[in-house]
């Protein structure tokens, strides 16, 4: 566990503010402190690699490079984030001339040694689901939640972190915990990603097939890896059906470890998750000031 | 840590009684020549005593081990990383049966030049014992050390198997893998691929006028275990008797290309040569040349196949 | 704009295109047959003017005009689902991108601006602050694209959440991403016109 | 030293005209071992021949070189000649002045003295000539056929027909293969089964073929002619003579488990026989699902049979059979569309692969030939079929076109379209390949039914609760097209059986990337393998529908028959030696043959230690076929290759570079 | 280096009797002229071609070897100019290792449809080792 630094990405400290909060909580609780990555900037998210594949590797392995100048390797919560430092790390490993390009406008040796992790991938396969679950106190039982993964983590093979079709990481930890993992055929469909400014209306339609088909797979909510996708799927629901929430799975996983809501987040959703957490018996305790507020 | 001579006197002792092996190969002293050990074979768990384990202990063993077992002979070996390899190198060409050898593994610090210790520090043979402290061997109990970048044999200094792999048993009592004195395997090889061609020949010429052609290169090899060796024979005659600047040529790179890819970089081949011919050069420019044009990894370590008798559909072309 | 406009076929213009798209990409279109596997399965494809697979034909026509003036490339989101399904191995999300670098450097002037400007805008707030700062992007596209007041209501709900921080980050290492973005944006002017 | 007469032919001008024969003989004259040299205007005509005959009466010759044309011409021409000389034909050797000298150069001085080299060469090479004598070696008149499909059927019949035993071994308790698992055959839609079973039965009447079911080929020692076959006859638990395929035995079995032969689609007991029309009629027990097996208890089969047939302390059995020739029709396997996470294979029943189709519209399949959704059991409103699965994917299949998928495809939806007229049938297809007799016809007639053709490949299947939701591009409009079916049947590719390659090993046949064995000459030797005496048929050499199948087994047959037709055959004389004195025995040798012709044998040396015993390589001659690889493996030079032996090779070389 | 009056180079050419040596006799059947420095010995496989015989040709006069054997993955013998590329190409190495010029080692595949190409090769071979020149190195007399 000593092998990393913390890479918490941008939207992490705005609007992906429970995913952060919620990390910290599991991995404090959870025994494992990672030290955050001094003076870490942005990967260049989808932006930097729609403009030019190179500036986009460069934003990233800036920060790859810092780390690997301390002897570790980036842990990342966010999807996106994992996404571009894989790219640029698969970049660096590759070699040949990108590579070099790469070292010289850093301006930093760059070798590729550590491969970057994401924070599912972690939890789950260095953590172990078993071992969370034996330190866990509050199964999530009778929950039924639609696992969504979105693209990044399960795209293209060469640093997906699981299957591009049907991915179980965080279906086996959720099911480990207690909830019930449906099982669906969107989990890895495309949410729109930056695209819910510019055409919003086709991001629309494309959050709408997600969670239909996750109410049909008969899902209570869904639950996400990316901040990008918990965004889209939160902010662009269609009115008229009751909408679902979309928790990260951070914030499960601190509800089945026993840590408060507030500490977790939970209550900062567009819509509103808490109050199926109520239901279920999930989450217990007073209702707090922006719980009330938002109401 | 020490030169565990009794652990291993014990443990050679335990495999005669025990009835594991009719013998054991290992070393003793030469009553007269102090700084020499030759191989030594002891039958009777009473004379293990005569075996010896200290930095003098240059001679390989595996080529002694084909010929000793031959008849059927069930033998132990104290075998360093060297050693071993060149067992299995024997093993895998069918020279040496498997349940013939029992192989006891001794981890190697690294061997001194023991004429040259002779010379320049004679006291040190006084020696009850010794121990190994990494860049120096420290002997018991008059305390005299020798510092081994001055007296380590040149083929410890290159030497990557200092673990003995693939053993029955490995006393662990001392050393590990790792070799601090060797930085780049083929540096050599390197510098004399950057020569320009002339030159390189030159070099060779050089050396192909001091050559001998005695054959002891052979004789210690463990890859060099046919039968009948083909540069002996008269019918065809592979290679001619006289000797000038293109059968020396032939000899060597004939020797260079039945070894490419099967030698296990003991370095024996260089110890044993009289006139100090760089076979190491040549071994270790087909082990570069299998490793970069072939992936084969490691290949000074013994496998089933070797890479001159196997091929891949995506081989290297470099002839168009 | 597809309609049934003439097709000349250039072979020369299509192997220096392919050529370009290899080195960037790494990866041959000219394998493509048609199959269509990478467009069945993109999400966006109702938001492109030509589908991925003409886009892959149009390369292989030599059309290089019409293919770096389309909205395809722009609009497709990397998502890499046509790449990991391509029977024939190319790499298609990594060709679009190709494609979008190509645009830039030969000065194309896109179809679709607004999200040429959101990743414009996106890299300016990065090469400034060293990190992104999400209310800054939002308020800056909106003003461009003057849809000022468009979901006004949403970002009040993100402020109340605590979601929209009004202050941005600025790490110490933003100087140094600043002149990686500056040598990008070098490149583009250069390229540009 | 041996006596080398020369023979310079002119042939006519074409080699005169450019190389001046009359300096060129003054230099062979002078070549160690010429005793006679003479010039012929054609020496390959009748008195040329005559002439040389005379020569080696007259002058004693032991060695012949003919400076001529290509050995590739006439040197079967030249060692005729030889034998009626009576010289081993071995000991001529050809210089090649024609092809590789007059006429390709100008130059007569240039011309002259690489001719002069090239007799050298053959003058130096011929005087290490060794006579060579081809072995004869006995045909054991009996052949193997590998696999009970309909390829090995017809192969087992046909060679029976020639009144040659056969040997069938087929792995499965019943013969018929993949074809007893087809409903209908294009394009001609006749019964599987109806025209399969009397062929099945006929091979099980046929006095000239044993029928060795429910048994495997342990391993495959010697060479053509000389077979030694051992086979794993498994247990059954059931008596073949005893039992008279009653039946009783199979509706009273309390265990149930999926059916191979329905793909899983429907069950059977654990004593069970395949299907309906299985011949041999005899059950078989599965010892991993028996109860007494298992448990220990039940013996409810032992009590119900009539005819005291069940034997639960039945043993493995190996039989041991020589044969001359083997036919291997091992089949095919469909690929596992598991491999397409996109088409939701594992997640929903109701996508299934054409085979499992076969068996849902099959009278004797688990529905009753009634085409009913395996998830919901009902009747599909719209199927689509998706071809190309697994074929034509380099991502996630196989490059190659697995032929058949398109026609069935076809057949499979007319059957749908008979069955279910108001059911809609869509076939998603990238081309349609329909090259063969009557099929265009067949595919059109699909169209004709109203079966709608989408050009493209889909890209996603969407299990929505019972339903699929399908999403694809039409290609031919560039637009994206989604729809919902009730049934997906992925047209799976033909691949090989996954222990193709280990048979492939047994036998010592090639195979090719994908495992399809492969055979000698695409072209010229389709249905020989590099091994001689062993032929392919089916798909097991790759894909092939039933018609391709049937005719390759019949000419696999007569290739079998053709060979066994004889009492014995010559072997090859340009083959390897070993000179055992030499011999190391570190059989480097065997590992380089591709043919499996090297193996090792203990021999008694005398040594100044006495007598001891020692590992050394031998060579079958029947077996080699003279490539030379194993010479240059040979480190101790103990290996060599007659007739192009080291010894001559080196001399060649000198002899040029005088 | 200094090359002699009228020297022309000699090339000893393996050629695998499926393949090349039916290459090489297109070659005459087409009437294709190519220099007349290569002489042929002809071998069953280019897989047959012990690297000794290369050196063997170096030192007893000839200035090139060429080794022609069948493209991959058409050998008559399905694998053996499989093993020769890999022979060859460790042989080639070493040459140069040694000193001795790479060039004057080269493998080819010729098809026996393919008369053209085996001129080609043998006018590049020929033209190569006439900018070499003899080789000098193997060629001392006497005792060194």
């Amino acid at each position: 566990m000593n092998s990393y630094l913390y890479y918490p990405g941008c939207s992490l400290a705005g609007t992906a503010r429970e995913y952060g909060q919620s990390t910290l909580a599991v991995l404090r609780r959870l025994g494992c402190e990672i030290p955050e990555l001094d003076d870490w900037t942005c990967c260049g998210a989808s932006s930097a690699h729609s403009l030019d594949h190179r500036l986009g590797l460069a934003l990233a392995a800036r920060n790859l490079a810092l780390a690997e100048a301390q002897g570790r390797g980036l842990l990342t919560p966010c999807a996106a984030c994992y996404s571009r430092l894989a790219a640029a790390w698969h970049g660096v490993r590759q070699g040949g001339e990108v590579a070099e390009w790469l070292r010289e406008i850093l301006g930093r040796p760059l070798e590729g040694t550590f491969r970057p992790r994401s924070l599912l991938e972690f939890l789950v396969v260095e953590i172990g689901s078993h071992e969370i679950a034996r330190q866990a106190g509050v199964p999530l039982d009778g929950l039924k939640v639609a696992c969504y993964y979105g693209c990044l983590l399960s795209r293209p093979a060469e640093w997906a972190i699981d299957d591009a079709d049907n991915p179980q990481l965080m279906d086996g930890l959720l099911e480990e915990l207690g909830a019930r993992a449906v099982p669906w055929a969107y989990k890895t469909e495309c949410c729109g990603s930056f695209l819910a400014l510019a055409r919003t209306a086709v991001v629309f339609g494309l959050v709408e097939r997600i969670v239909e088909a996750a109410r049909e797979a008969g899902a209570d909510c869904l639950v996400t890896a990316c901040p990008m996708c918990q965004a889209n799927l939160d902010m662009r629901q269609r009115r008229g059906r009751p909408p679902l929430p979309i928790f990260y799975f951070t914030q499960l996983v601190g509800v089945s470890l026993g840590l408060a809501p507030e500490v977790l987040g939970l209550d900062r959703h567009i819509i509103p998750g808490l109050p199926l957490l109520r239901e279920r018996n999930l989450v217990s305790g007073p209702v707090g000031l922006r719980e009330r507020l938002l109401r | 840590m020490s030169w565990a001579l009794p652990a291993v006197d014990a443990l050679a002792a335990r495999l005669l009684e025990d009835r594991l092996v009719d013998a054991v190969l290992g070393w003793a002293r030469d009553p007269d020549l102090p700084w020499q050990r030759y191989p030594h074979r002891v039958d009777e768990p009473s004379r293990v005593g005569e075996l010896v384990w200290d930095p003098f202990c240059a001679p390989g063993l595996a080529k002694l081990v084909f010929r000793m077992t031959e008849g059927g002979l069930k033998l132990g070996v104290l075998a360093r990383g060297c050693d071993a390899l060149g067992v299995w190198r024997l093993i895998h060409d069918r020279r040496i049966a498997r349940e013939n050898v029992y192989l006891l593994g001794l981890p190697c610090p690294g061997m001194a030049d023991g004429v040259r210790v002779w010379e320049e520090c004679p006291e040190a043979f006084d020696a009850a014992g010794w121990e190994d402290h990494g860049s120096h061997w420290v002997a018991v109990p008059t305390g005299i050390r020798l510092p081994k970048e001055r007296f380590l044999l040149d083929k410890c200094l290159q030497c990557q198997v200092r673990w003995p792999r693939q053993c029955d048993e490995v006393l662990a009592v001392q050393g590990g893998s790792w070799n601090p004195f060797c930085e780049d395997r083929y540096r050599q090889v390197r510098q004399l691929e950057e020569l320009p061609l002339p030159q390189r020949f030159d070099f060779w010429r050089g050396w192909f006028e001091r050559c001998l052609r005695c054959f002891a290169c052979r004789q210690v090899c463990p890859a060099c275990n046919c039968e009948s060796c083909s540069l002996d024979q008269f019918e065809p005659n592979w290679l001619e008797r006289e000797v000038g600047v293109a059968t020396q040529f032939i000899f060597h790179f004939t020797r260079a290309l039945h070894v490419a890819g099967r030698c296990v970089d003991c370095g024996e081949c260089q110890r044993a040569c009289p006139v100090g011919f760089p076979l190491g050069a040549l071994n270790r420019k087909m082990m570069k040349d299998m490793e970069d044009l072939f992936g084969v990894r490691e290949p000074f370590v013994p496998q089933e196949s070797e890479p001159l008798g196997e091929f891949a559909l995506d081989d290297p072309d470099e002839f168009r | 704009m597809v309609g049934s406009r003439l097709m000349r076929p250039d072979l020369q213009k299509s192997e220096r295109l392919r050529q370009r798209i290899q080195e960037l990409a790494g990866t041959d279109v000219g394998r493509c047959y048609q199959c269509g596997k990478c467009t069945g399965g993109c999400p966006l494809v109702e938001a492109m003017d030509f589908t991925p697979r003409q886009i892959m034909r149009l390369v292989n026509w030599g059309a290089e005009d019409e293919v770096l003036r389309c909205q395809t490339i722009w609009v497709c989101a990397t998502c890499f689902t046509c790449t990991v399904r391509c029977p024939r191995q190319i790499k298609v999300a990594e060709v679009m991108e190709a494609l979008r670098s190509l645009a830039r450097r030969e000065g194309v002037r896109s179809p679709a601006r607004d999200i040429l400007r959101f990743h414009r805008l996106f890299l300016a707030i990065v090469g400034r602050f060293g990190r992104l700062h999400e209310l800054s992007l939002v308020m800056g596209y909106k003003v461009f694209t003057g849809r000022l007041f468009q979901d006004l209501g949403l970002g009040l709900q993100m402020f109340l959440r605590g979601k929209l921080s009004p202050v941005p980050e600025r790490p110490g290492g933003a100087r140094q991403l600043a002149r990686i973005v500056s040598w990008w944006a070098e490149r583009e002017r250069k390229g540009g016109r | 030293m041996k006596r080398v007469g020369v023979f310079l032919c002119w042939c006519g001008s074409n080699i005169a005209g450019v190389v001046d024969m009359d300096r060129l003989q003054a230099e062979v004259e002078r070549m160690p071992g010429v005793v006679h040299v003479e010039q012929n205007k054609y020496t390959c005509s009748d008195p040329g021949q005559e002439s040389i005959r005379r020569a080696i009466r007259e002058h004693r010759l032991q060695r012949v070189v003919v400076a001529a044309c290509s050995p590739r011409m006439h040197e079967r021409t030249f060692r005729a000649m030889m034998r009626t000389a009576g010289l081993n034909p071995y000991l001529l050797e050809m210089a090649n002045l024609r092809e590789h000298c007059s006429w390709v150069h100008r130059d007569i001085d240039e011309a002259t003295a690489k001719a002069v080299d090239l007799v050298r060469r053959a003058v130096f090479k011929v005087r290490l000539a060794r006579p060579l004598q081809s072995g004869k070696v006995p045909i054991t008149r009996r052949a193997l056929v590998l696999g009970g499909g309909i390829a090995g059927i017809q192969a087992a019949l046909d060679l029976a027909d020639f009144g040659i035993p056969v040997v069938l071994v087929e792995s499965s308790p019943s013969l018929g293969g993949r074809m007893a698992q087809l409903d209908k055959t294009f394009p001609t839609l006749d019964c599987s089964s109806c025209i399969l079973t009397p062929k099945m039965v006929e091979v099980a009447t046929h006095p000239s073929i044993r029928l060795l079911t429910y048994s495997e080929v342990e391993s495959v020692e010697g060479y053509v002619g000389n077979f030694k076959v051992l086979v794993r006859r498994k247990a059954r638990s059931v008596d073949e003579q005893r039992c008279t395929g009653c039946g009783e035995c199979l509706s009273k079995c309390p265990a149930k488990v999926p059916s191979e032969f329905d793909l899983g689609l429907g069950t059977r007991g654990a004593i069970y026989v395949p299907f309906p029309q299985a011949v041999p009629n005899v059950p078989v027990i599965d010892r991993q699902s028996c109860l007494y097996f298992t448990r220990g208890r039940c013996r409810i089969c032992q009590r119900a049979c009539p005819a005291g047939a069940i034997d639960y302390q039945q043993e493995d059995r190996l039989e041991s059979y020589e044969v001359g020739a083997i036919v291997v029709a091992t089949g095919y396997d469909q690929f596992d569309p598991a491999a397409y996470g996109e088409y939701a294979y594992r997640a929903s029943p109701n996508v299934i692969t054409g085979l499992e189709f076969e068996r849902l519209v099959s009278s004797t399949g688990p529905t009753g030939g009634r085409i009913l959704t395996p998830g919901g059991g009902r009747e599909p409103q719209r199927v689509v079929f998706i071809k190309c699965v697994g074929s034509r994917d380099e991502q996630r299949g196989a490059s190659y076109c697995s032929k058949t998928c398109c026609m069935y495809v076809a057949k499979q939806a007319i059957l749908l379209k008979e069955k279910l007229p108001r059911c809609e049938v869509y076939v998603f297809y990238m081309d349609v390949r329909a090259a063969g007799k009557d099929y265009e016809e067949f595919y059109l007639r699909a169209r004709e039914m109203g079966v709608q053709y989408v050009r493209g490949r889909v890209a996603r299947v969407f299990p929505h609760g019972d339903r699929l939701r399908i999403r694809a591009e039409d290609t031919l409009i560039g637009r994206r097209l989604e729809l919902e079916a009730d049934l997906v049947v992925l047209a799976s590719a033909m691949v090989p059986r996954p222990d193709a390659r280990q048979v492939a090993r047994k036998l010592g046949i090639a195979a090719n990337q994908h495992g399809f064995f492969s055979e000698a000459h695409p072209k010229l030797r389709p249905v020989e393998t590099h091994t001689a005496g062993i032929f392919l048929a089916g798909a097991a050499q790759g894909p092939k529908d039933i018609p391709d199948s049937v005719a390759q087994a019949g000419a696999a047959a007569s290739k079998a028959a053709a060979l066994l037709s004889r009492q014995e055959m010559e072997t090859e004389p340009v083959v390897a030696e070993v000179n055992e004195h030499w011999c190391s025995g570190c059989l480097r040798c065997a590992r380089v043959c591709p043919y499996n012709a090297i193996s090792e044998r203990e021999i008694r040396v005398r040594t100044a230690a006495g007598v001891r015993t020692k590992t050394v390589a031998t060579v079958n001659p029947g077996l080699c076929q003279g490539c030379g690889a194993c010479a240059v493996a040979c480190r101790d030079g103990a290996m060599n290759l007659a007739g192009f032996a080291d010894q001559q090779v080196l001399a060649e070389v000198d002899a040029l570079c005088l | 280096m200094s090359v002699r009056e009228g020297w022309r180079p000699k090339i000893v050419a393996f050629c695998c009797n499926w393949c090349s040596y039916a290459g090489a006799d297109l070659a005459g059947t087409s009437r294709i002229p190519y220099p007349a420095s290569v002489r042929i010995i002809r071998v069953p496989c280019s897989g047959r071609v012990n690297p000794v015989f290369v050196v063997r040709a170096l030192q007893r006069g000839a200035d090139g070897v060429l080794v022609a054997g069948c493209h991959p993955g058409d050998c008559h013998y399905s694998t053996g100019n499989l093993y020769a590329r890999r022979r060859l190409l460790v042989t080639r190495r070493l040459l140069a290792y040694m000193g001795i010029e790479p060039e004057r080692l080269r493998l080819c595949w010729v098809s026996a449809s393919e008369g053209e190409r085996f001129a080609k090769v043998i006018e590049e071979m020929t033209a190569v080792l006439e900018k070499l020149g003899p080789v000098q190195q193997l060629r001392e007399e006497g005792p060194p």
